[in-house]
């Protein structure tokens, strides 16, 4: 499977490369991501529940950042085991300052509530994986969509909470969705 | 992992407590049409399961013009019933007979496309989803609940317990185009809504399936057509608007190219039978 | 939108046997007590209908009704070698095989009614209704079932028959080619009628007639079968299924009856045909193989009429409405290249 | 294991039956009840040849765990047939040969049942989305149109007839 | 039109009786290979390659063995005949593939472990919990690429061809068609490709091998060629044919592909090594995915065809996607060349048919094994021809059919030839309007002088296929051969 994207970031290549090695930050930023420990320098060992359709499962995540050259890049083998299965790949991340353009994409909360920030940050991944296992025999479109859709909701989960760490507000939690009280 | 244990709950509140006590390696399944294929084939290993078949959620009322849906009410009821004519053509143009009869209209939301075509009428219906937990009941609109692919904004200690579809004006159109007439996944649906005065489209929602992480508004083809007369320009606009905003993609049934194709065409088609009012022939 | 008619044919020959000769088949039949038969094989019926065609060709040589003869296949213990149920061989084959078997079980038979007629063994005759009779005196006649009953338990003889076929198999010269790898050939003429939608590039199969020559048919209804059959698969491998809808990419493929896009009741054509009988030179009774041509001549009808309603000739199987599509777009993209350069 | 007892009516006779957790309709039926007519094409509910009815309603016994029909009626292919000979449905598919395998029949039949249950006399468009679930490979669907309109027109003569010799249809257009 | 009926009707052939498996089909009460159970019946599912083409490096069984309900696990090492080839039976060699995989994968879902466990659930598990440690290679999916010096190669011997007695293609060879295409007024090329297709029966490929007292083994099986499938299982298992009794013969819809002896090795050797009745019945995602299909091909035609319609010359270059071993298709390739030229009568015929290997699921026979794919291109082609030289699709055909008496570029006198009364009687069937002439023809083997047979040009044309054709020196006839009666 392959998975390749970008993403603006409202924050500096530095802040970004800090927060994205920060286990406390990772944790509340991951989807799903129950728990984080740093086993060793640049080596993260964790756990994801994801509430698949048809596959509720909780998965092991093995991730350690190689090649790194801060802020501008960095590599990440990872493995993610689960009971359906395990992929495991290498991610390489791109980090380039941008100078004050608009949101790009249009999507909320991507920089877009229009206050001047000092610089952003262009962050492009690439990356390749092996599944083996169950999983391998469904359609690897659906590990790709998957890896596509918890890294926007991860990166989207960053920036907001890059916005937070910049600005004096309190920091709100990072799930987005308001909650009516329990009856 | 060889399944140990299997929970039919017979109300919501044992459904919430086994959730709550067991966590989220509990697999939740309504019709099964979704899991069981994964379970069969060995891709999932669930070892405790909850089927919410009897929880008593099954019902659907009508309510102020629209209508209340339980979660696991069948597909072949949303076929049977009158009130809100698109749904009912969403529900027949989904799976077969024996799965209409087991699959859910709540499972629906869930499904990956190219499945989920009634998530898609739904859509297009303004309807919003309610959850249930431990922590409470919440209200979200149906946009917000699918966030990704084959992710929901559920939280793990919550379920799917109603659909509800709101009052809404407008003609409606609904179309599922696949590689052959039944029980065959989709190329594109397209769900139309439009709400009119007089000539002067008030208000429009364009949903999309099987072109996107889960169903879709194509928002800027709505955008184009709020205003118009739907006069052949604002229809081509709006179609080449919608074939450009979705995100198709890849699979043995057909081409990202293909697909986006079809969202232009049937985009237009749907458009175009909501003004001449002629049954629209999904083939 | 439009949606454009059109009309292809196609005209076909296909070989019965397979594997340039060298695929024997054999066949062992016995009488019990009550004078019915048993053929013991050890042939597959894969749906085709082989225990009854098979069954009908002993019934035939043995005079006695089709209901008199059961088939027991297939077990290796008890069941004579086989070479397998493919390349339209069994009918041609195995039946030879039981034609043999039955000539050879009839022969005791009537030795056997000879002695209970006490009348030349030459001069009896089965009227393929369970008796034997003495030729030109049609009062003296016996139940096929009593001389099976007498041959056991007062002549102490056995009714059975061996019977085995095999064409002597041809080496192919590597240089020519020259080889004679079957043994004789059936015949198909199909029409097929489409309508294409210019706008999703889906094509309407409306009509699949065919004719056929298959020589002497057994059971004119499981051929029929096989024709029918054969022109839904036609249809299905010219526009619907594949493994690898990127070949030669390998990605996408399906895994379940749902991706594995095959036509529905919902698409079924009008299905016609008309089968013509020339008895073939080596098969028993004059058969020849039907089942596995059947799928072939409607691929290439389709392809045709496809052409003729929207001058887009796909040559790459299956003719996906995306591949119509891409092709209508370049023939358009020509077509107005061309007027604007005519200008 | 949290085996446990799922007691239902199998073809109108009372079964209990000692089930491991999940383990679906289908294979209870095949490997512990010995009801093998209800076949397994796919697992996946993608053809039909292990339909079977659930209080008169056409079911995917492969998708649905044993425990989920406690206590309701579920009918069978080998619950077709009355006592002796055969159901008119049944003598319908061997009249218009419905059938070359086999192994998509009993689920044919079975759908057949309570398409004609629930619309004695189908339309050809009623029949062709009934059979939308069930995929044939060898027939191409058209006699198996053909059976269903006999059966339901009540066509069939009584059970056990010979089929016999007909018209040889090669004679006919 | 001549009488095309039988002389003389008999009493029971060519009736339409009644199936004698109706009542049992329709009641449900066939037995099928899937459907026979036994006490303390284990259930076997295969550990799969997840990639094209990688080398195994190694096989972690650890928590696969501790998973309840595992029972036992097979490799390449418990297999005593491990390489093998099916048609070895008669004479195609070398043994190529791999029972289970020894050192490297060549397609995606190859076996590399068997787990047999005491029930389906316990097996998928144990399955999910096998490590494979795989080093990927390039892979080739491209019957053309896969030919080129640089490409990777598939087999274990080196080349991606199919060696036939020293050539890399199946040839066929009849007249000169350099000669016809050089007198010809029009050439007319295409290729025509297809994809690989699965035989999909609604019953998936399985058996149930069942230990008996006796030390010999009963495998309940549904294949299309019961001692094909148990010769080859002895080889596998290296045991006297006389151990292993194979039953089957009702079979839920083959089309060609239960002939791969794919599931009776494996499981009677599970049955062996554990002494209890073990099931191995193919998934449907196996079925779609890896059992073996129909060959994709790839068919290039060129013609050479006369002002009237008439094709004095046919070169055929086709190529059969044989994928990872070879099964049956090198035999697919030999009756492909057979049947390669059409029921055409054309004096100048080459043929080169390939059986190339790639990393793809093996492909092996399936309904019109190797004809098919030829009856479509030829059938494309015979309109492409129609087209360019100006006639109407039927008349290109009445112009070509061959007779009886013709010579086939595989050197057969053609004999039970119909192809024109078939037509005919389609043509009747759709009411389209045949000319005289086309209504007068007959496959009655052509007169030997040019004028007085019917047909004059299209006749002359044919009788020089039939004899010594007089601008391209062709062999004469062969000596008769068994059958044929010249």
């Amino acid at each position: 499977m392959k998975v390749a994207g970008h993403h603006v970031l409202d924050a500096g290549p530095r802040e970004v490369f800090d927060a994205a090695c920060d286990p406390a930050t990772l944790l509340a930023v991951i989807p799903g991501c129950e728990a984080i420990e740093q086993v060793a320098p640049h080596e993260y060992q964790g756990s994801l529940v994801l509430r698949l359709p048809g596959v509720g499962a909780t998965f092991r995540t093995f991730v350690r950042l190689v090649d790194a050259d801060p802020p501008h890049a960095a590599g990440m083998e990872g493995r993610v085991e689960g009971p359906m299965g395990t992929i495991a790949g290498r991610a390489d991340f791109g980090l380039t300052e941008v100078d004050d353009e608009p949101a790009h994409d249009g999507r909320p909360g991507a920089g877009s509530d229009g206050r001047s920030i000092a610089s952003r940050t262009l962050l492009e991944y690439r990356g390749e994986a092996v599944i083996q296992g169950p999983l391998a025999r469904l359609d690897s479109r659906f590990a790709e969509s998957l890896a596509n859709t918890l890294i926007a909701q991860g990166l989207q989960a960053l920036n907001s909470h890059l916005i937070e760490a910049s600005s004096t507000v309190a920091p709100a939690s990072g799930r987005p969705s308001p909650r009516e009280a329990p009856e | 992992m060889t399944v140990v244990e299997y929970f039919l709950p017979r109300s919501l509140a044992q459904a919430v407590d086994l959730l709550s006590r067991h966590g989220p390696d509990l697999l939740v399944i309504a019709g099964g049409t979704v899991a069981m294929p994964l379970i069969n084939d060995g891709i999932s290993l669930p070892r405790q399961v909850m089927g919410l078949r009897f929880v008593g959620l099954d019902e659907i009322e009508p309510s102020d013009g629209g209508l209340r849906i339980g979660a696991t009410t069948t597909l072949t009821s949303l076929l049977r019933q009158r009130h809100v004519p698109m749904l009912a053509e969403a529900a027949r143009r989904t799976a077969s007979w024996s799965i209409r009869n087991m699959g859910t209209v709540g499972g629906n939301l869930f499904t990956p496309p190219p499945g989920g075509d009634v998530a898609v009428a739904l859509l297009a219906l303004d309807a919003e989803v309610t959850l249930e937990g431990s922590r409470g009941r919440r209200t979200l609109a149906l946009s917000e609940f699918q966030t990704g692919f084959m992710t929901t904004a559920l939280e793990p200690q919550e379920l799917l317990t109603g659909i509800g579809v709101p009052a809404v004006a407008g003609e409606t159109t609904y179309v599922k185009f696949g590689r052959k007439e039944a029980n065959t996944p989709s190329v594109v649906t397209v769900a139309v809504r439009v709400a009119r005065d007089g000539e002067v489209v008030t208000d429009a929602r364009v949903a999309l399936g099987a072109v996107g992480p889960h169903a879709l508004r194509a928002r800027k083809a709505e955008a184009v057509l709020v205003g118009s007369s739907l006069e052949p320009g604002a229809i081509d606009e709006a179609a080449e608007a919608a074939a450009e905003e979705c995100e198709p993609f890849d699979d043995g049934i057909a081409s990202a190219w293909y697909r986006r194709a079809m969202v232009r065409l049937f985009v237009r088609r749907a458009l175009e039978e909501l003004v001449q009012h002629v049954a629209l022939e999904g083939r | 939108m439009a949606k454009l008619r059109g009309t292809g044919i196609a005209a076909v020959n296909y070989p019965t046997g397979m594997n340039l000769g060298g695929d024997p088949s054999q066949a062992l039949i016995h009488a019990t007590t009550s004078g019915s038969f048993v053929v013991a094989l050890s042939s597959t019926d894969l749906g085709q209908g082989l225990r009854t065609v098979i069954g009908q060709i002993a019934a035939e040589t043995l005079g006695v009704a089709a209901d008199e003869v059961v088939i027991d296949t297939a077990d290796t213990d008890t069941g004579p070698h086989c070479m397998g149920t493919f390349a339209s061989r069994a009918t041609h084959r195995v039946g030879n095989a039981v034609k043999a078997a039955a000539e050879e079980a009839r022969t005791a038979l009537l030795e056997v009614a000879a002695l209970e007629l006490n009348a030349p063994v030459g001069g009896l005759v089965l009227d393929g209704f369970g008796n034997v009779l003495v030729a030109g005196d049609p009062g003296r006649c016996v139940r096929v079932a009593e001389v099976a009953s007498k041959a056991q338990f007062e002549y102490g003889r056995t009714i059975s028959g061996r019977g085995a076929y095999m064409k002597p198999k041809s080496p192919v010269d590597p240089e020519t080619g020259a080889m004679d790898p079957d043994s004789t050939e059936a015949h198909a003429c199909t029409i097929a009628e489409v309508e294409v939608d210019t706008e999703t590039g889906q094509v309407a199969v409306l009509g699949i007639r065919s004719a056929y020559e298959v020589g002497r048919q057994v059971n004119p209804a499981l051929v029929r079968g096989q024709i029918v059959g054969g022109a839904w698969m036609g249809m299905s491998h010219a526009l619907y299924e594949t493994t690898e809808p990127y070949y030669p990419n390998p990605d996408h493929k399906p895994k379940d009856f749902s991706e594995y896009v095959m036509p529905g009741p919902a698409e079924l054509p009008e299905i016609d045909c008309v089968v013509l009988e020339v008895p073939s030179s080596t098969g028993p009774y004059g058969v020849k193989g039907v089942g596995e041509m059947t799928a072939n001549s409607p691929i290439p009808a389709i392809v045709n009429a496809i052409y003729h309603a929207c001058g887009v000739r796909v040559d790459d199987l299956p003719v996906t409405p995306e591949k119509i599509l891409r092709g209508l777009e370049a023939k358009w993209a020509t077509e107005s290249a061309a007027a604007a350069g005519g200008r | 294991m949290g085996s446990r007892i799922v007691s239902f009516e199998l073809c109108g006779r009372e079964v209990e039956v000692l089930v491991s957790p999940m383990a679906t309709l289908q294979s209870v039926l095949r490997s512990q009840l010995g009801y093998t007519g209800t076949k397994e094409g796919c697992r996946q509910g993608g053809c039909g040849s292990c339909t079977v009815l659930v209080d008169g309603e056409p079911m995917m016994s492969c998708l649905l765990p044993v425990e989920d029909v406690e206590g309701r009626r579920v009918t069978t292919i080998e619950g077709i047939a009355p006592v002796a000979g055969l159901a008119p449905i049944q003598q319908a598919f061997i009249e218009k040969n419905a059938f070359q395998c086999g192994y998509c029949t009993p689920g044919m039949v079975v759908l057949t049942k309570t398409l004609l249950d629930h619309h004695p006399s189908p339309s050809r468009d009623e029949i062709i989305d009934a059979l939308g679930g069930n995929v044939c490979r060898c027939t191409g669907y058209a006699p198996i149109i053909e059976a269903i309109e006999a059966a339901a027109a009540g066509a069939t003569t009584d059970a056990g007839r010979d089929a016999g010799d007909w018209p040889d249809p090669s004679g006919e257009r | 039109m001549p009488e095309l009926k039988m002389p003389e009707p008999l009493h029971v052939v060519g009736r339409s009786v009644q199936r004698s498996d109706a009542a049992a089909h329709v009641t449900g009460r066939t037995r099928y290979a899937g459907d026979y159970t036994f006490p303390g019946m284990l259930h076997l599912r295969m550990v799969r390659s997840p990639v094209h083409h990688a080398m195994i490096r190694a096989v972690d069984l650890s928590r696969a063995e501790r998973v309840p309900g595992f029972v036992r696990a097979l490799t390449w090492r418990d297999v005593p005949h491990n390489v093998y080839t099916i048609l070895g039976l008669i004479g195609v060699e070398p043994e190529e593939e791999f029972v289970l995989a020894q050192d490297r994968v060549r397609y995606k879902g190859e076996p590399i472990v068997a787990i047999v466990a005491e029930t389906e659930a316990a097996a998928l598990e144990a399955v999910a919990q096998v490590r494979l440690d795989l080093e990927e290679l390039p892979a080739v999916f491209d019957v053309e690429e896969a030919l080129q010096p640089d490409a990777p190669i598939v087999t274990h011997w080196g080349s991606n061809a199919f060696m036939f007695e020293g050539h890399p293609c199946r040839r066929v060879r009849f007249g000169d068609v350099e000669a016809g295409f050089a007198q010809a007024d029009h050439i007319v090329e295409a290729v025509y490709n297809s994809s690989p297709i699965e035989h999909a029966p609604t019953e998936t490929t399985g058996c149930v091998a069942v230990p008996e007292a006796d030390g010999r083994f009963t495998v309940y099986t549904n294949t299309q060629a019961l001692y094909f499938s148990l010769d080859n299982t002895a080889i596998i298992l290296q045991v006297a044919g006389k151990r292993l009794h194979f039953v089957g013969g009702t079979v839920g819809g083959g089309f060609g592909g239960k002939v791969d002896v794919i599931v009776e090795p494996i499981a009677t050797l599970a049955a062996m090594k554990t002494g209890r009745p073990v099931r191995y019945v193919f998934s449907r995602s196996e079925e779609m995915q890896v059992s073996s299909t129909r060959s994709a091909w790839r068919i290039r035609i060129r013609d050479g065809v006369m002002r009237d319609g008439r094709i004095v010359a046919r070169k055929v270059t086709s190529y059969a996607d044989s994928g990872a071993y070879s099964r049956q298709t090198p035999y697919a390739l030999t009756k492909h060349a057979a049947n390669a030229a059409g029921p055409y009568a054309i004096p100048n015929v080459s043929i080169d048919a390939y059986c190339v290997f790639t990393n793809r699921t093996p492909s092996s026979a399936m309904r019109g094994f190797g004809v098919t794919m030829a009856s479509y291109a030829i059938e494309v082609q015979m309109d492409r021809i129609a087209e360019r030289v100006g006639v109407d699709p039927w008349t290109i055909r009445f112009v070509n059919a061959y007779r009886n008496g013709d010579m086939k570029p595989h050197r057969k006198l053609a004999e039970d030839a119909t192809l024109i009364e078939t037509m005919q009687a389609a043509a009747a069937l759709v009411g389209h309007e045949l000319t005289d002439e086309q209504r007068a023809m007959t496959s009655a083997p052509r007169s030997p002088g040019p004028e007085g047979s019917p047909g004059g040009e299209a006749a002359a044309a044919g009788s020089r296929a039939a004899g010594a054709p007089a601008s391209a020196g062709a062999p004469a006839a062969p000596a008769s051969t068994a059958e044929g009666v010249l």
